[in-house]
């Protein structure tokens, strides 16, 4: 197996606070990994590193290999890096095909000049809505497709935010809380979703979740962040054994 | 007599019309960069007047360059000279015409570009006070320098590229269908962007750019194109403005100007063309009849500047419409590309077994 | 040069400017709201002294406190009127500042039609004015001892109410943490009630104090706007020293900046609004991600300091 | 049977349409400490905000000192006796530490006893008499903490609700806190602590309980339930 993402040693801090102080690891093609952690552990600030919103105070970030630390967020996006948020933000005044249609990328019809002329990207537009509807249907949203992205339910909500993710064929999904605020029985479908896509498109996962007992029926590996370290990386079970992560949790 | 009768009004109607459609191009900008782009560019005026000078300043110093008129920038022989220069010079006068667009166009988008640099930074209601002040300090500079149009005098002269058309009614006319002309290909033009990919990624930029970022889109380049298109479009207008006036005045570009387009494009419905042109026409109809010449032509007369009257109801409707219907007459609504045609269509009607989330909202999700 | 003359314009125009602003600032402090239709509280503040002392004949003392009340009472319409039911509503603060807008429209027009009808569209309010001595080239009038010891008064008694009585520290509390304030028994909606009365009323006296000072028009608060968010913008639009600093900067930079203009360079006094542009957008460019409560006096002091981060 | 002073009987609660917390049956002694632990997302803040009236019922009650609160709003049940420490954003920045202290008692009218607590309150916390001119907004974390909780005792509540007090403070800090939290449950003020450090939540407290996926999945004395070898698994969701 090989890396696609390497963290290497990153740190980011906001005034005095190490919000993320020296994290390295790799994640290795085609893996489900779990991202966990007490409350202010830093976890999300990795992935908002990672991702591009924050440029790290120290540390390099490899893409297959290639440098990517401190670029900005639509450009990990062209790489191949995509994030969902911890609460979902939708686009409020699109319906949900077009929140979904909005994230392919190298859209013809983007361009101000071309816009215009409906000619020039109709057919761009019309495979792209394809791709879009097919995805739509895999996530079971079919019924919903054309209702504004407001009327959805939380847990639809979280679905859209994943198939959108999805439009521009990328190669790691950094996931902030999937399922976060959805019944137990969803946040396993939801799950089960990311397992499917994994399965078909070989993609790559790290996912913050706090419902443990869910994830580790998904995850094959799973990253333990406390005070912005890491402290834990190994398989589901020896989180339960580990004496730094029971430590971490309870308390010391 | 019934012909007469017609003749007598004839100008007003052009009038109104020409009024209609610059204001129209005026507001579709604005609710390109406030509606769709979610910038609100309240120094609106401040383009519009960009476009404006442009048409002034370039038409007056090249005609007395090529005439070789010696009077003097701002005289008013200077003026008369220039008028009949272009009323005997058809070809020259067209040309500094369309000069004079492609001119204002450039010049109105490079300020529409550099005014995209504080809305990356601002919050909007922020952004919003400093582009007011902003549309202000533009017309403060230009009613004290004299190179420009003139200071508190105005530049004149600046003759209509009809002026050869001897017939001043014919001439009104043919000038009304120019511009109503240019608000035509401005709606094509706005509407075209509205629904293609690019006026969705607009309506996404302005209702989460975060999330619009972390998609790959490059937000300060989508603001800063909106805002060279919006402007462009402002200047436009500007310079039909001009030489439908035939001249041109710093003091016409108040902030005013601002709240009145910008009311038409509140009640029209914001992020939607077609209110727009609804909120144009009624607010234009305000800004016309509304007026000393109009209500004097009625038989009306009021002790008080009835112009005042306009200003309240503008007020008015700006308060009324926040408060009872903040998405205007129309609504916004969904961007219409072939993908939403696409997506409407049955194929895509699929009988779910399980789906998520469904037992919340199955009932309001049952279309 | 003799500056004894911008001296003392600078310090009349920096004390308006002041009162004005510190009636924003607590607006904005509390509510949120950049509220535009601010100038029309110095205007009717302005109108309703000059007529009181010029027609009905009362002295400047009674038309001011008339004015008080006027402008307190337009605060609290507005209020009332229009934001609280637009944020019950779920107004966003943008559709606010526009409304404000509006309002704004409503009330300068309203006035105008009336300045028209009674040709007041400039009036002065014809105070008695003396001079009782000189400063330099610059004279020191009766105005003078009405504008500095109310300004003065103001701001010593906005600050011990602010700091030394129930409401006003509740109100500095709303001002931190609403919802904070509301579980620590805090009658919100009273408090904010009181807010704009005093914030409009002590702006509707600066009107009236401007008005005995020099000529106003119905639009006199719109020409004054600038300034007045200039002054508060300097104060993060949140703090009560740094507005009072933000209007005697905003006086000094004005008067000394076009008058230091005008006789080295020949720039026209026309040009003294850019001033207080130019300082909107200083603090614009050295606190690029948006001035809302930053309070820029407090930030100079820290540099001053020589702490930095 | 014990003095309770507060209790929730089958209580659902939530956000909007979202269901938080279900069925939960819980009790606290008068004058003792309990504690609730659980990991993020468990549903322990969404209960304490319950009790203050700051959620969604959608079924079971609240009892406080024998009376159904369930309906009452927030500001109702403050003037009863319920004090509440939010776990962030609980203080005035711009107001001094002293001015903190009075907004705490904003809604009392008693001023001379005002001003007894206040000495009181100061002497229990030294360091903000230390402090007392300076802005809340200058003070360290844990500095700040202890004037959230300062000011939820100048509104004398028989209550106190402490919402992870301990937060992202130092360690050093932490034990302070805790000496603090002690000072407070012997002058006679019963305290429940949200807490998701469980190990010292647990030895401190004297009833704990334990919350994972909204409801409550173990019960009983603090330092029972550390022993008990099911309460690791138990804490951190069980597979």
């Amino acid at each position: 197996m090989t890396a696609i993402l390497q963290v290497r040693d990153v740190a980011k801090y906001f005034g005095g606070i190490r919000a993320v102080d020296g994290v390295s690891f790799d994640l290795n093609e085609g893996q489900i990994v779990g991202l966990i952690g007490p409350n202010g552990s830093g976890k999300t600030t990795l992935i908002n590193v990672i991702s591009g919103v924050y440029k790290p105070n120290r540390g390099k970030i490899f893409f297959k290999g290639e440098d990517i630390t401190g670029l900005d967020p639509w450009d990990i996006y062209h790489k191949g890096i995509v994030r969902s948020f911890q609460v979902p933000r939708l686009f409020e005044k699109l319906l949900v095909v077009e929140n979904v249609m909005v994230a392919h990328r190298n859209q013809k019809g983007e361009n101000p000049v071309i816009a215009p002329f409906h000619s020039k990207w109709k057919d761009q537009e019309l495979e792209y809505a394809r791709t879009s509807l097919h995805t739509i249907r895999e996530f079971g949203l079919s019924r919903v497709r054309n209702n504004w992205a407001t009327e959805l339910s939380g847990g639809q909500m979280k679905l859209v935010e994943i198939t959108r993710s999805m439009m521009s064929e990328p190669r790691v999904l950094l996931l902030d809380e999937p399922a976060a605020g959805v019944a137990p029985k969803l946040a396993r479908e939801i799950f089960s979703h990311i397992v499917r896509i994994r399965d078909e498109y070989g993609l790559t996962f790290l996912i913050i979740e706090h419902r443990l007992d869910i994830l580790f029926d998904y995850v094959e590996r799973v990253l333990v962040m406390n005070y912005g370290e890491l402290i834990y990386d190994g398989d589901p079970d020896g989180v339960y054994k580990d004496p730094r992560v029971i430590d971490a949790y309870l308390g010391e | 007599m019934q012909i007469e009768f017609l003749a007598s009004y004839m100008p007003i109607f052009t009038s109104f019309i020409v009024l209609f459609a610059i204001y129209l191009i005026a507001a579709l900008s604005l609710n390109m960069e406030y509606g769709y782009g979610g910038i609100p560019n309240f120094g609106h005026v401040f383009f519009i007047s960009v476009g404006a000078y442009m048409a002034g300043v370039l038409t007056a110093r090249t005609v007395d360059y090529i005439a070789g008129i010696k009077a003097g920038y701002c005289s008013g022989q200077a003026s008369v000279l220039r008028t009949e220069y272009l009323s005997s010079h058809p070809m020259e006068a067209i040309a500094i015409f369309v000069a004079s667009l492609v001119l204002g166009a450039i010049i109105g988008g490079l300020f529409g570009y550099a005014a995209s640099y504080p809305a990356l930074r601002l919050k909007e209601d922020f952004l919003a006070i400093t582009l007011i002040f902003i549309g202000d300090m533009g017309r403060i500079i230009a009613r004290n320098e004299e190179g420009i149009v003139c200071a508190l005098t105005g530049l004149t002269g600046i003759a209509n590229p009809l002026s050869f058309i001897k017939d001043v009614g014919t001439r009104s006319i043919a000038y009304a269908l120019i511009v109503v002309a240019f608000a035509v290909l401005t709606y094509i033009y706005v509407q075209r962007l509205a629904k293609s990919p690019f006026g969705r990624l607009l309506k996404a930029v302005r209702d989460d750019d975060l999330a619009a970022m972390a998609l790959g889109k490059v937000v300060p380049r989508v603001r800063g194109e909106i805002m060279i298109i919006g402007s462009a479009l402002a200047a436009i207008a500007g310079v039909l403005r001009t030489f439908y006036i035939q001249g041109v005045v710093a003091d016409d570009f108040q902030p005013l100007i601002t709240f009145l387009v910008l009311t038409m494009v509140i009640l029209g419905g914001m992020a939607n063309n077609k209110g727009v042109i609804l909120g144009t026409l009624i607010m234009t109809a305000l800004d016309q009849f509304i007026s000393p010449s109009f209500l004097s032509l009625l038989g009306v007369s009021v002790e008080f500047d009835v112009t005042y009257m306009k200003y309240i109801i503008i007020g008015v409707i700006i308060i009324l419409v926040l408060m009872f219907r903040p998405q205007g007459a129309i609504p916004e609504g969904p961007v219409e590309t072939p993908a939403l045609e696409l997506s409407r269509s049955s194929e895509w009607d699929v009988e779910e077994k399980l789906e998520i989330g469904g037992e919340e909202e199955s009932s309001s999700s049952s279309e | 040069m003799d500056l004894s003359i911008p001296l003392m314009n600078s310090l009349t125009l920096g004390s308006l400017y002041t009162l004005m602003a510190l009636g924003l600032t607590m607006s904005f402090s509390v509510t949120k709201i950049a509220n535009f239709a601010h100038a029309e509280l110095v205007t009717i503040g302005g109108y309703v002294t000059a007529l009181l002392v010029n027609w009905m004949g009362y002295g400047l003392g009674e038309s001011l406190i008339a004015a008080f009340f006027a402008s307190a009472l337009l605060a609290v319409a507005m209020d009332e009127g229009v934001f609280k039911p637009m944020i019950k509503r779920g107004s966003k603060p943008l559709f606010l500042l526009v409304a404000s807008i509006g309002i704004g429209l409503v009330v300068r027009y309203l006035l105008f039609i009336y300045a028209d009808l009674n040709a007041v569209i400039t009036v002065q309010a014809k105070a008695n004015v003396q001079l009782i001595g000189r400063f330099g080239r610059a004279g020191i009038t009766t105005i003078h001892l009405w504008v500095f010891p109310i300004t003065i008064a103001s701001v010593v008694l906005l600050h011990l109410m602010f700091h030394y009585t129930k409401p006003g520290k509740a109100l500095r509390a709303m001002a931190d943490n609403e919802d904070l304030a509301r579980v620590s028994g805090v009658k919100i909606y009273t408090l904010r009630r009181l807010m704009w009365f005093i914030a409009g009323g002590i702006t509707g006296v600066a009107g009236g104090l401007w008005s005995a000072y020099s000529v106003i028009t119905p639009e006199i608060g719109w020409y004054a706007l600038l300034r007045i968010f200039a002054a508060s913008i300097l104060g993060g639009l949140v703090s009560f020293w740094g507005t009072i600093a933000g209007g005697l900067i905003v006086g000094f930079a004005e008067n000394f900046g076009i008058t230091f203009m005008n006789t080295y360079f020949n720039v026209s006094t026309a040009y003294r609004p850019l001033i207080s542009f130019v300082i909107i957008v200083i603090v614009l460019l050295l606190k690029p991600t948006g001035f809302a409560g930053f309070d820029f006096i407090g930030w100079l002091k820290e540099k001053m300091k020589g702490g930095g981060e | 049977m014990a003095d309770y002073i507060i209790e929730s009987r089958d209580l659902t609660a939530g956000y909007g349409k979202a269901v938080i917390i279900q069925d939960v049956n819980f009790q606290a002694e008068r004058g003792k400490v309990t504690a609730i632990v659980g990991p993020n997302g468990s549903g322990k803040s969404t209960f304490l905000k319950t009790l203050f009236g700051l959620t969604r019922v959608f079924n079971g009650n609240v009892i406080f000192d024998g009376e159904d609160i369930t309906k009452l709003p927030p500001e109702v049940r403050a003037r009863k006796g319920l004090g509440f420490v939010f776990q962030v954003n609980n203080v005035f920045p711009n107001l001094t530490v002293r001015e903190n202290l009075e907004m705490g008692a904003y809604a009392r009218t008693d001023k001379e006893q005002i001003k007894k607590d206040m000495e009181e309150i100061l002497d229990i916390f030294p360091i903000l008499r230390e402090r007392q001119k300076q802005k809340a907004g200058s003070l360290s974390g844990g500095e700040r903490q202890m004037l959230a909780m300062a000011m939820a005792l100048m509104g004398r509540p028989k209550l106190l609700l402490l919402d992870e007090p301990a937060a992202a403070l130092a360690p050093k800090v932490v034990t302070q806190i805790f000496m603090k939290i002690r000072d407070i449950v012997n002058s006679g003020v019963t305290v429940i602590l949200v807490e998701q450090h469980a190990k010292r939540a647990l030895s401190f407290c004297d009833m704990g309980y334990v919350f994972s996926s909204g409801r409550i999945v173990m019960k009983g004395p603090g330092k029972d339930l550390l022993a008990d070898e099911k309460f690791v698994e138990a804490f951190l969701g069980k597979r």
